[in-house]
């Protein structure tokens, strides 16, 4: 790839203006305008390999996994295997054993509220998440806590939108049993210290989910580092194809669990009356899987790997500190989360004063960009924030300061607009 | 562009939304109900007085964007006097305008018309329903005698 | 298309010589030979207009759907509930609040287990099975029965792999809370009498799930004629991508039923301690749900409503009878399933008597020929058929009468080699 | 195409599947264990006699392909007289030679030759690797004194 640049300092350094061309979905038009695309919090875009991956998939090697004796079926198992390989390489080198496929975050932490959680929260228990979480990492506990009368606590935030870190002893208490905490918010931006929140996690012998949705995109991630016990994460938010997801779990943890969905795959013996299991990470992909989409989300990572991810972090940071710049200079707008980018990634969240966001999302569109307006699934972080609803520009490799100048500038004529300013 | 845009946000609208009628509560409540589009956030609290199971009064209190909280004030001034029956009949009319499909016979579009820019945004057609929505569910439950304490819209 | 011909008698008739050259997959040569392509109910090859509908998807529309206020999300979701509404009409008209988007159908089946069968089984009640389905039509109901003491009661084969329908009334006893059933064996072949079981279903007050994964491929099926409760299959076995599946639920029982997976978009309102549920289908969705795959699973139906599923169902009846008597020549064989084809689909199952299905099936494959070998997921009525594996010839719509004479020529080729005849 | 089919079953594999060793039920049984390849439903029947930790003697019932059959075969000819270690040490050769890796120093490869042609056929490699497995397990268990009732390989 000759997206890259290396530095004075040995360090790479990525050019959006370059790496643009390898993502076609950038040349559309929007309204008679140029796409800009700051709504990859949602969902990124895909370079030309990932799509060329999924052609050539079809084109050559579509069979089903697993139980094939012949050629394509062959082909299509090891293209699907190698991909987990990758996978499990580029969150810090864990086992492929500890790498199960799901359709996304969502399901993956699902697939723990069901499997690991049913069979060990109690009542009495206590489940500890923050109030920045998603609702995917909010709704399978309350659910759970319901139905086995187990207690949720959060983690407050502070003005800036950090952890408090303070009375943490008061919270992660020994009844503790699972603490599930996003690494990145999707709303603030906030990087949370999951690392020290699983030491803490730990000594009170509880485990440590990590919602990596918004972090593996964009950070160096190292589960081992971070001792997490689960880690889940979505391709479709990373280049990589919809569809697809990740759920790491350490091996010991995994073993001792039961499945989640039961059919194909996932069995080593089924009579009538009774059903073994096969080993990991087999045992919870039951059926067929989405494979043309696990196989392509080999290229995207390739082409992160190829980035570097302190390239990506590098370049998040530079957008994201300039964007804050621009948009503190507005001054009818209230800019949320951290403002040392050292602490968040490039979700940005704002509200105009007197537009509502659904009004600023739709003239935003009349310029050809796509910002997010909404609740982005973190109503009850909304409501401590003490709004509705949201807008939201989030950042991605291919993002120039130019678009966030355009930006500021159609925020501008919203003002005109809406305010007769 | 601008054109599509300001089809959506016509003046009338705008009107509506920076002086939005039926804001003052009620004293004498005879239905009350909630509304709420959980796609957008948007919320809306309706409280309405009847007489003759006409619509006396009527209370929109609308936390929301510009659409939604237009559609809202429009309908305040639209169905004072209007029974059930009628009120559901503009309810269709809006669907329709909404829709780009044809408006049944006999009612008088007037204001609603400025609703029909907003067909180009499909999105935002769900903010327009809100209100009518919240208060055909109200109307039609009071006369089932049923309590109803909560609409939707996605 | 041209790839239809109208006979004499005004009913299509399809001819797979030119309906193959939308299938790139099919010029690919495996060791030096021509591909033949036998195992379509492992998974079928896709056209050129779903894989180019996936290109298209990421380089025009790509973005995350339902709650976008920028042009690329309301076209993502306009496609993406577009496919739905042509999933409701393709299966006999429903509404689009009864298709939910799964995996595939061993997901859409254990969403029922989850959300339906969790609740509904109680000890004492009884699921009745068949002895033909597949791990994932068992599993879940093995599992279910065990946690909740629930009775599991299976129809018998007889011979010929048809349901023995003699005994019914013995089998779906009043105890009985649901049936669940495979419209179509993927190992014998055999077409199950779907309506006349749920008319018996719904006698004793138990609902009927029809697992369609090998049916809707191949045959018209109207969900409101059978009065199925629950109808479950996958894209990729019908043209579509993998990753797709669709549960078909009658809308009075969605409603009364808890959604399975808990996060985004299936929501209506989340506090810290209370969460509201969305309105079908929405309520089982959690998450970004696999949308690339879903928006390219239309052009697969719209290829399958071209040729007509009559059309489509005449053509395999004519390859699987043609099949059948060409195997029936090589008297080493045993093949399974029913002999008269109005019985049956194109999934044919067989064993040489010396060769073992797994040596079988790589030395077809070294002819360029794709069978599969194995128990099919389907362990159970491999024992009761008094084998461990067999080798599976399965028939979609561009296979051709050569390409049998091809397998047929090929397994007395395995004669030669393996038996030295 | 026919060169690498008949790289996988050479004269030797195809004599051991058509005469497998080892068939003889044993009188003496000291370890039993049994072997399943779910993916393919390949399963094994094994008992071992020991003589001072050494196999003295080894029935192998193997319902299968030709590649497990004959891998079992040639596992059954091969062990007799070996201890676990030595044991080890073969099916770690066996290992080595169907993914292609350098085979360990010091072992006799001999007859286990034949199986290179199956690092063709990746998936028929677990077919191979059963009956090591199975005994392998077996060894390693009785050793440490535990029972082993079933060993896989997928
Ligand atoms: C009859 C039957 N049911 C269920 C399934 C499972 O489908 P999937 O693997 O797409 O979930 C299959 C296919 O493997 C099948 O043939
Ligand atoms: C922090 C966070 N967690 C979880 C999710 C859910 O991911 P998915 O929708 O891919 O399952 C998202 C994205 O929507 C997210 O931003």
């Amino acid at each position: 790839m000759d997206t890259i640049t290396t530095s004075k300092k040995e360090h790479k350094q990525l050019d959006p203006m370059i790496l643009r061309d390898d993502f076609p979905i950038l040349n559309r038009k929007i309204n008679g305008k140029d796409l800009i695309y700051l709504d990859n919090a949602a969902t990124t875009q895909k370079p030309w390999s990932v799509i060329e991956s999924l052609r050539r998939y079809y084109e050559y090697q579509n069979a089903n996994v697993h139980r094939g004796l012949h050629t394509l079926a062959e082909e299509a198992t090891s293209a699907f295997e190698n991909t987990r390989e990758k996978v499990a390489q580029f969150i810090g080198g864990v086992k492929t054993e500890e790498i199960i496929y799901t359709r996304g975050t969502t399901e993956a932490i699902n697939l723990v509220a069901y499997s690991w959680g049913r069979k060990n929260i109690k009542e009495g228990d206590r489940i500890v998440l923050t109030e920045m979480e998603h609702h995917a990492n909010l709704v399978p506990w309350i659910v759970l806590a319901k139905e086995t009368g187990a207690e949720l606590r959060y983690i407050p935030i502070d003005v800036d939108g950090m952890l408090q870190m303070d009375n943490l002893d008061q919270i992660i208490a020994p009844d503790t049993k699972l603490v599930s905490v996003t690494h990145m918010s999707n709303v603030l931006g906030t990087i949370n210290p999951v690392k020290e929140l699983a030491e803490r996690a730990h000594a009170q012998g509880a485990l440590m989910l990590v919602d990596g949705a918004q972090s593996v995109p964009h950070l160096q991630v190292n589960v081992k580092d971070i001792d997490a016990d689960f880690y889940a994460f979505s391709a479709h938010k990373m280049l990589g194809p919809t569809g697809v997801g990740i759920l790491y779990g350490k091996e010991e943890i995994l073993e001792n669990m039961e499945p989640f969905n039961y059919g194909g795959e996932m069995i080593s013996e089924v009579r009538f009356d009774h059903a073994d299991w096969n080993s990991l990470p087999w045992k919870f992909e039951a059926g067929t899987p989405n494979i043309a989409d696990a196989v392509a989300f080999a290229p995207a990572l390739d082409y992160l790997n190829d980035l570097g991810m302190e390239a990506v972090r590098e370049h998040e940071k530079e957008i994201t500190a300039y964007a804050l710049r621009r948009l503190s200079e507005l001054k009818y707008l209230r800019v949320f989360g951290p403002t040392d980018v050292k602490h968040r990634g490039g979700a940005v969240s704002f509200i105009d004063r007197e537009i509502h966001p659904h009004d600023l999302a739709t003239f935003l569109d009349s310029r050809g960009i796509a910002v997010r307006a909404g609740h982005h699934c973190a109503q009850p972080l909304a409501k401590r924030l003490g709004v509705v609803s949201t807008a939201r520009a989030s950042f991605y490799i291919y993002n120039t300061m130019e678009e966030v100048d355009k930006l500021v500038e159609a925020l501008k004529e919203a003002r005109r607009y809406f305010c007769n300013e | 562009m601008n054109e599509q845009l300001d089809e959506l946000y016509r003046d009338i609208i705008m009107d509506h939304y920076r002086n939005p009628r039926g804001k003052r509560k009620l004293d004498k409540i005879d239905i009350r109900n909630e509304g709420k589009n959980p796609v957008c956030g948007d919320e809306i609290e309706m409280q309405v007085e009847l007489e003759d199971d006409k619509v006396k009064d009527i209370h929109v209190g609308c936390m929301g964007c510009a659409i939604s909280v237009s559609s809202g004030s429009i309908l305040a001034e639209m169905v004072k006097g209007k029974s059930l029956s009628e009120v559901k009949k503009i309810a269709e009319t809006v669907k329709a305008l909404l829709r780009g499909e044809p408006v049944p016979d006999g009612v008088d579009v007037g204001d609603l018309e400025v609703l029909e820019g907003i067909k180009q945004f499909p999105v935002r057609v769900k903010c327009a329903l809100l209100s009518w929505t919240t208060l055909v569910d109200a109307l039609e439950s009071h006369e089932k005698g049923k309590d109803v304490t909560l609409s939707t819209t996605e």
